[in-house]
């Protein structure tokens, strides 16, 4: 299996604050990696710095074989990866159709074949269609995010907590459609706060603590290991 | 007079439509350490915001030694003893430590208006008292060395140290406390436990958020637990931690396994 | 505290030293007017004919054997730039100051000068000029009132109109010759029917000429400057408003014809006889002197009135073989018809120049004045 | 009652010129945060410019649409440019500084900008010649439109229309939305934060150069200090309608116009200027963002 | 004797010889540099200190100085006894204006101060009630008499603005080490925060805005006195962007670097008066220039000035 994306010793810091400490991972095509860790640990300063939000103070970032460290993040879009942001951060004053169409902003004209299997992935978008989008639900907002983020037909879908703070049958539907997602094909690195359901997605994982990779290995391995467990719930008694 | 610090009475929060906080009760014993619990995005900082007057629920009551404190302006609060520190640590980055500290003491000075244009014996005294309880702060939290330093230059963990420091200077009576512990490392977290015990032998009553479970189940007496604004559970740490909701709710839904087919 | 006074004193003497040095072969001769600004056409046009007037008379030995050294300041026609500007020429020295082309910035200058003993001539017309009667002080233009006199009686006598508007801009200049106007045109039995103000430079001024229009008047009579004059004139006639325009003596500027375009045809301008229009020879010969060395003519007759005001105490200063300006003032104030490029010179007791005679000029269609008046 | 049509259209008409100014300030403010002090100047800088293209190029061949409409286009691209330069050389560099320093580094701009046209046109007014646009009146029932009146109006509603379909309804200015409301998911669709913030300093500029050369045609006077005037006018419509928003600055351009003219015409235009910021700070105080502005929630 | 104290000694000692050496004219550009430093200092108050984006401060320079002069030529006041109203009077005007607005945010909050600025000069232009003079200003405003002895030498103005200027910087002094001057630094840096300490946002805000306004007053009062006139030009928006430039261009909140503000952004135009009509464009792109290459100033601000008693190991 080739590797899609490779991190080697990526340090990401904030002035004085040293967020990433030298990580190193990677995602083979058609894999579902997540990344797991409590609040703080810096997953999504690692995701943003992967989709060229953030600059590294070190380290290479590898996608496709091609170095994109300091290529900007506006590019690496076209070089087919996609990035959902934690928080959705959806257009909120523009409609969801005009969230979608932003999402396939990168290709010449959008394809209609796309969005059409996103509205049947995600049904809810298609119903809500010409409502703006911060008018939506958290759940729908979500959907959107996702839908927006594979308009542009990626390689690698990035998707940062698509779950945070959602109902439990929502977060089941969301989960759904991203196993929707990767059946096609679609790379998918996931950061997620919903362990066992990430874990479950899946087929390796990495644990996250305070900027350093404490554990990787398969999902099973992770799963039947009290890592998680403590990770989250600190160690039982 | 209630035998309760404070007490959250069916209080909701409302943002354009979202229920943030969901008709919440719970109730805080002086000299206590209590802790708020449930996965990210749950409704805690939300909680804590009400709680210090950032913003005003559209329910419930808050009551303060038994009066109700709802609506009341966060300098208000923080003048009838409840303060806190924040999430993303909010601290005055250009400043020096020691200036930062000493914004803690404004509600303890006894400076008259004119004295921002005129000294008197009175200010000097009063400006003499509180940088030095500023420097029995620092003294207290190991920042005397960096009095000078802008606090903005300094690591992670010395900075929610400030925040702490800041807030203990106005002598508070409740201690709130969210994510003291978010990105110090282990040996920093051990130190804050410490700390927060000192502080909690000092008389002052704490209300911590947290997300290292191993710090929360050590020092909390007390815990209640929350997701989507709503109580889930509430109890010492054994019961909380063995409870299934709670699990669930940090990690999962376990009867997602059975789904699939 | 108590050192001020001592301190004060010994610098003076070191500032009077200095001065007194550099005093002994030169003569300076200040112009305050606005070089830039609003009115840099004008000041540029004082400052040009004072240096040519200079220029000639070093050329010719001097002043009582002395070279004359102009300095220039410019105070773009702002009351506070003129009291900077006053501090300045006071301490450059100079012996009389030329300006300044504004009456605001002339009198916010006025009190500077008289402290410290410094001659100054203006062609600022506002009353309130000779007001103090600083015997600093020499008005070389005319007074408002005199102005607003003749006016009115041709407005009323000789054109007969009925209904009249006045308006002004919020110059101290022109509300007070406004205010005359409206005064005399009452005392000839003429029906001022609306006095209304402007804002100077705010381009708009429909909202204004549309109440107007409602009141259907058979004359506008404007004593405001020719910037706002010809929008005024020109956006008048946009509305449709039948009525003739008059313009007071700060409309006599070619800019004006500019601004009002086609509109300008049939506008009557009230002023003191404009440079061409001089019948005196000293005016013929300075006009050529002055288009030979600046390549083009003065922007207006305020130039030559200040040109004027130079001339008198320059030859007052010759006369009392004397840099004394209590000596030169006192010549001044018994000064009668010194043949001026204007017209005869005289002033009164408290600086006024007597005597001066307006024209009324109609523009005709290819932007040419007519004398209309008898 | 032909009176009070009159303020109208005369109100209308300046109320359009603001509001072609006030969409270059909230085209900047939306995505930059940023006052563009500058932004008046170039008005200005345009109305000069286009006298001068004008004079150049049809000095003695009369006019013609032909000419007005080479005038403009060329003047609308001199400006754009000038706008681009801007936006490179005084603000990009200050991106991520404090907030005060840009806005002090506009204010630098606009001085520049200022004193580069007295450098180059000299202190004095400049006179538009009268006889760009026909001297045509219309009389109707009393109310006196003329064809310049006519051309503003047309004008301005043409490129407003344009502007708002533009923005609405194609691929790049749905982007420009996108960007203004978050620039780093702007950035993960793929979107170039910096060429948008060029296109809004091109259109932002263009507009401003439309009203520029309207100011000269209706007003003809021009001096190299007037964009202050008209920036502080256009900016204060752009924040009563709700800064950043963009039918927000046409109809605060309007309703500004309007106002202006009815308190001049009614009460007195010598407190003009006073009504008008105590109409902005009314409306700020009952919409802290303005008319049309949205409500912004305050995170901690 | 800490930096701050010793660096305004200085600068007032030096400024003190200064009349010794320069000759008369210099002497007017330096006691206007002096009035100018003042005023820029109370609008960093404002600016720099409580963090408000006030660019109006023209407004309640010009109200001091009007105060005088209308006190004086209208009601014969002598000009000591108008020193108190004109400090008082725009402390007042700057409560009232300030108070419905005090809670805009930002660029809201400038253009509504810019408002608050075109009022006044709308007021005097439009002579209210007979009173201001009109767009000519007031003229002839009397000079400080003291035991019968007249102060209207350059040299006189000229130390008493410096005079104006030691108390000014007493004051500030004295506010930076209150807790007053510390609560606006806490809610200009970051003011959730500082509500939380227990800081009432509002007050001292308004706080800052009356002793700004008060102190620009006195500077005005002096202002009139030094130029013996009064007019609208000197007070308009364009005056308050100066103030305001001043303050960002030399640093705000720092001592030295709005001393340093007033010097280039008055005295160098003064100095490179000869390039007349250019000088105002090499200052556009002197200001651009300094905001990108010292985004926060020539001088900027250095904090932990604070008692020695605390300074220990200093990492």
């Amino acid at each position: 299996m080739s590797k899609l994306l490779e991190v080697k010793d990526l340090h990401v810091g904030y002035g004085a604050i040293k967020a990433i400490k030298g990580i190193d991972l990677y995602v083979n095509k058609g894999e579902v990696v997540t990344i797991l860790g409590a609040n703080g640990a810096g997953k999504t300063t690692t995701l943003r710095t992967i989709s060229g939000l953030l600059k590294s103070t070190k380290g290479n970032i590898l996608f496709d074989g091609q170095e994109i460290t300091k290529v900007p993040a506006h590019d690496i879009v076209r070089l087919g990866m996609s990035h959902s942001p934690e928080g959705r951060k959806v257009f909120g004053t523009l409609s969801v159709e005009e969230n979608l169409l932003m999402g396939a902003y990168t290709l010449k004209t959008h394809d209609i074949k796309t969005l059409e299997w996103i509205y049947e992935i995600l049904p809810r978008l298609k119903e809500r269609e010409q409502q703006l989008a911060g008018t939506l639900s958290g759940g729908e907002q979500q959907m959107l995010a996702i839908g927006r983020a594979i308009m542009s037909k990626p390689k690698l879908l990035i998707l940062d907590e698509p779950s945070l703070g959602l109902a439990p049958v929502l977060v089941k539907s969301i989960f759904k459609a991203i196993k929707e997602i990767s059946s096609t094909g679609v790379t998918v690195l996931l950061v997620e706060q919903n362990a066992k359901a990430a874990l479950k997605l899946a087929d390796r994982g990495y644990v996250l603590e305070l900027g350093k990779i404490t554990h990787e290995g398969t999902s099973k391995e992770l799963l039947n290991s009290t890592v998680i467990q403590e990770a989250y719930l600190g160690k039982k008694k | 007079m209630s035998q309760y610090l404070l007490e959250i009475k069916n209080v909701s929060k409302f943002f354009s439509g979202l229920t943030a906080i969901d008709s919440l009760n719970l109730r805080v014993k002086k000299g206590q350490i209590y802790g708020i619990i449930g996965p990210n995005g749950a409704g805690k900082t939300t909680l804590f915001n009400c709680i210090t007057g950032i913003y005003t629920p559209e329910e419930g009551e808050i009551l303060w030694h038994g009066k109700e404190i709802k609506g009341t302006p966060p300098h208000k609060i923080a003048e009838l003893g409840i303060l806190r520190t924040f999430q993303t640590i909010r601290l005055f980055a250009e400043m020096s430590v020691a200036e930062n500290i000493m914004s803690g003491r404004h509600i303890k000075s006894t400076q008259k208006w004119y004295n921002g244009i005129i000294p008197t014996p009175a200010y000097y005294k009063d400006e003499r008292k509180n940088w030095e309880k500023v420097g029995e702060y620092m003294e207290l939290f190991g920042l005397s060395d960096y009095a000078t330093t802008p606090a903005g230059d300094l690591s992670y963990g010395l900075q929610r140290k400030i925040e702490m420091a800041r807030a203990l200077a106005a002598e508070p009576e409740l201690l709130i406390l969210d994510e003291p512990a978010a990105g110090l490392n282990e040996n920093e977290t051990k130190e804050l436990a410490d700390i927060i015990r000192k502080i909690q032998a000092m008389g002052v009553t704490i209300m911590m958020i947290e997300h290292d479970m191993d710090m929360v189940m050590n020092l909390c007496e007390y815990m209640t637990v929350i997701n989507f604004g709503a109580w889930i559970c509430d109890g010492v740490a054994a019961d909380v931690q063995d409870n299934p909701a709670v699990i669930e709710a940090y990690i999962g839904i376990e009867d997602e396994d059975e789904d699939e087919s | 505290m108590r050192i001020l006074p001592k301190v004060a004193a010994s610098v003076a003497v070191c500032a009077l030293l200095v001065t007194a040095g550099s005093a002994a072969d030169v003569v300076k001769i200040g112009v305050q007017a606005p070089i830039t600004g609003k009115y840099a056409n004008e000041g540029q046009s004082i400052d040009n004919g004072v240096r040519l007037v200079i220029e000639q008379l070093n050329a010719n030995g001097g002043l009582l054997g002395k070279k004359v050294e102009v300095v220039s300041c410019d105070d773009e026609g702002v009351a506070q730039k003129a009291a900077i500007c006053a501090r300045k020429l006071v301490n450059e020295g100079v012996l009389a100051v030329i300006g300044s082309y504004t009456s605001g910035a002339t009198e916010a200058a006025q009190t500077t000068y008289y402290r410290n003993k410094t001659l100054q001539t203006s062609d600022g017309t506002s009353d309130s000029l000779t007001k103090h009667k600083y015997w600093t002080f020499f008005r070389n233009s005319f007074q408002n009132s005199a102005q607003a006199d003749f006016t009115a009686k041709y407005l009323v006598n000789e054109k007969g109109y009925k209904k009249i508007v006045v308006i002004s801009d919020y110059s101290s200049y022109a509300v007070g010759l406004a205010n005359s106007a409206v005064k005399a045109i009452k005392a000839e039995g003429g029906n001022v029917i609306y006095q209304g103000k402007i804002k100077s430079g705010t381009q708009n001024f429909t909202a204004v000429l549309t109440k107007i229009k409602s009141m259907k008047p058979d004359a506008i009579y404007f004593s405001g400057y020719y910037t706002d004059g010809g929008l005024l004139r020109a956006q008048q006639i946009q509305l449709g408003i039948k009525a003739d325009f008059i313009g007071g003596d700060s409309n006599d500027n070619p800019d004006f014809i500019k601004l009002a375009g086609k509109s300008a045809e049939g506008t009557l301008l009230v002023n003191f006889p404009t440079p061409d229009f001089l019948p005196y020879d000293a005016a013929k010969v300075f006009m050529k002197d002055y288009t030979a060395k600046y390549g083009k003519a003065p922007s207006s007759v305020w130039a030559l009135m200040n040109v004027d005001g130079l001339n008198a105490i320059l030859h007052a200063a010759k006369e009392t073989n004397s840099l004394d300006t209590k000596k030169i003032s006192d010549y001044l104030h018994t000064l009668r018809d010194f043949p001026g490029i204007t017209g005869p010179i005289s002033f009164r007791e408290d600086g006024e120049r007597i005597n001066t005679k307006f024209n009324v000029y109609e523009i005709q269609a290819n932007g040419k004045y007519k004398i209309i008046n008898k | 009652m032909d009176i009070f049509l009159q303020q109208i259209v005369n109100g209308l008409t300046v109320g359009s010129l603001y509001a072609l100014v006030a969409l270059g300030y909230t085209m900047v403010y939306g995505v930059m945060k940023l006052i563009n002090f500058a932004h008046g100047d170039l008005v200005a800088l345009s109305a000069f410019a286009g006298l001068t293209i004008y004079t150049s190029m049809f000095a003695d061949g009369g006019t013609s649409m032909v000419a007005v409409i080479t005038v403009f286009m060329f003047t609308a691209a001199i400006i754009a440019v000038v706008g681009v330069l801007l936006e490179r050389l005084a603000y990009r560099p200050l991106r991520t500084a404090p907030r005060l320093s840009a806005v002090v580094s506009a204010l630098g701009a606009g001085l520049v900008i200022q004193n580069a046209i007295m450098l180059i046109w000299g202190p004095n007014m400049k006179i538009f010649p009268s006889d760009l646009f026909p001297s045509t009146v219309y009389d109707i029932n009393g109310v006196v439109v003329t064809f310049t009146q006519l051309m503003i109006l047309l004008f301005s509603s043409v490129l407003m229309i344009a502007l708002y379909l533009f923005i609405n309804k194609t691929k790049m200015g749905t982007a420009i939305r996108a960007v203004a409301i978050d620039q780093d998911a702007a950035k993960l669709m793929g979107i170039n934060v910096n060429r948008i913030i060029m296109i809004i300093f091109i259109i932002g500029s263009a507009l401003g150069a439309v009203a520029g050369l309207f100011i000269g045609i209706y007003y003809r006077g021009i001096t190299f200090d007037m964009g202050w005037m008209y920036g502080l006018s256009a900016f204060v419509a752009a924040i009563i309608g709700g800064i950043g928003n963009i039918p927000g600055a046409m109809f605060g351009g309007l309703m500004l116009g309007l106002f202006n003219a009815l308190i001049s015409g009614y009460i007195s235009s010598a407190w003009a200027e006073t009504f008008t910021f105590m109409l902005l700070i009314v409306v700020l105080i009952f919409r802290p963002t303005g008319i049309l502005g949205e409500k912004v929630a305050e995170k901690v | 004797m800490n930096r701050t104290n010793m660096i305004s000694l200085g600068f007032l000692l030096i400024m003190g010889i200064f009349p010794f050496v320069a000759d008369s004219a210099w002497l007017a550009v330096g006691t206007t540099f002096l009035v100018f430093s003042v005023v820029a200092f109370s609008q960093d108050i404002i600016l720099g200190r409580a963090g408000a984006f006030h660019m109006g401060h023209a407004a309640f320079f010009g109200l001091g100085a009007y105060t005088t002069a209308i006190l004086n030529t209208h009601f014969g006041w002598p000009i000591l006894a108008t020193w108190a109203p004109a400090v008082i009077i725009p402390m007042v005007i700057a409560l009232l204006t300030t108070a419905p607005i005090i809670h805009l945010r930002g660029d809201y909050l400038l253009v509504t101060t810019i408002g608050i600025n075109i009022i006044f000069l709308q007021i005097l232009e439009n002579d209210l009630f007979g009173l201001t003079g009109g767009p000519n200003g007031i003229f002839g405003i009397d000079v400080v008499r003291l035991f019968g002895h007249e102060f209207f030498e350059q040299i006189d103005m000229y130390y008493m603005a410096l005079i104006l200027l030691g108390i000014t910087l007493f004051i500030m002094k004295t506010l930076d080490g209150s807790k007053f001057g510390r609560a606006m630094f806490y809610i200009n840096k970051d003011d959730v925060a500082a509500q939380s300490m227990g800081i009432d946002i509002r007050y001292y805000k308004l706080y800052a805005f009356a002793i700004g306004a008060g102190i620009a007053g006195a500077a005005g009062s002096m202002f009139s006195v030094q130029y013996s006139a009064v007019s609208p030009e000197a007070f308009n928006v364009l005056q308050s962007i100066m103030f305001f430039t001043i303050v960002l261009v030399g640093g705000s909140a720092s001592l030295p670097g709005v001393l340093l503000g007033t010097f280039v952004m008055f005295v160098l135009p003064e100095i490179f008066r000869e390039f007349e009509t250019a000088r105002y464009l090499v200052f556009g792109l002197a200001m651009i220039l300094t905001m990108i290459l010292r985004p926060r100033g020539i001088w900027p601000v250095k904090f932990g000035n604070i008692p020695s008693y605390l300074k220990k190991g200093k990492k």
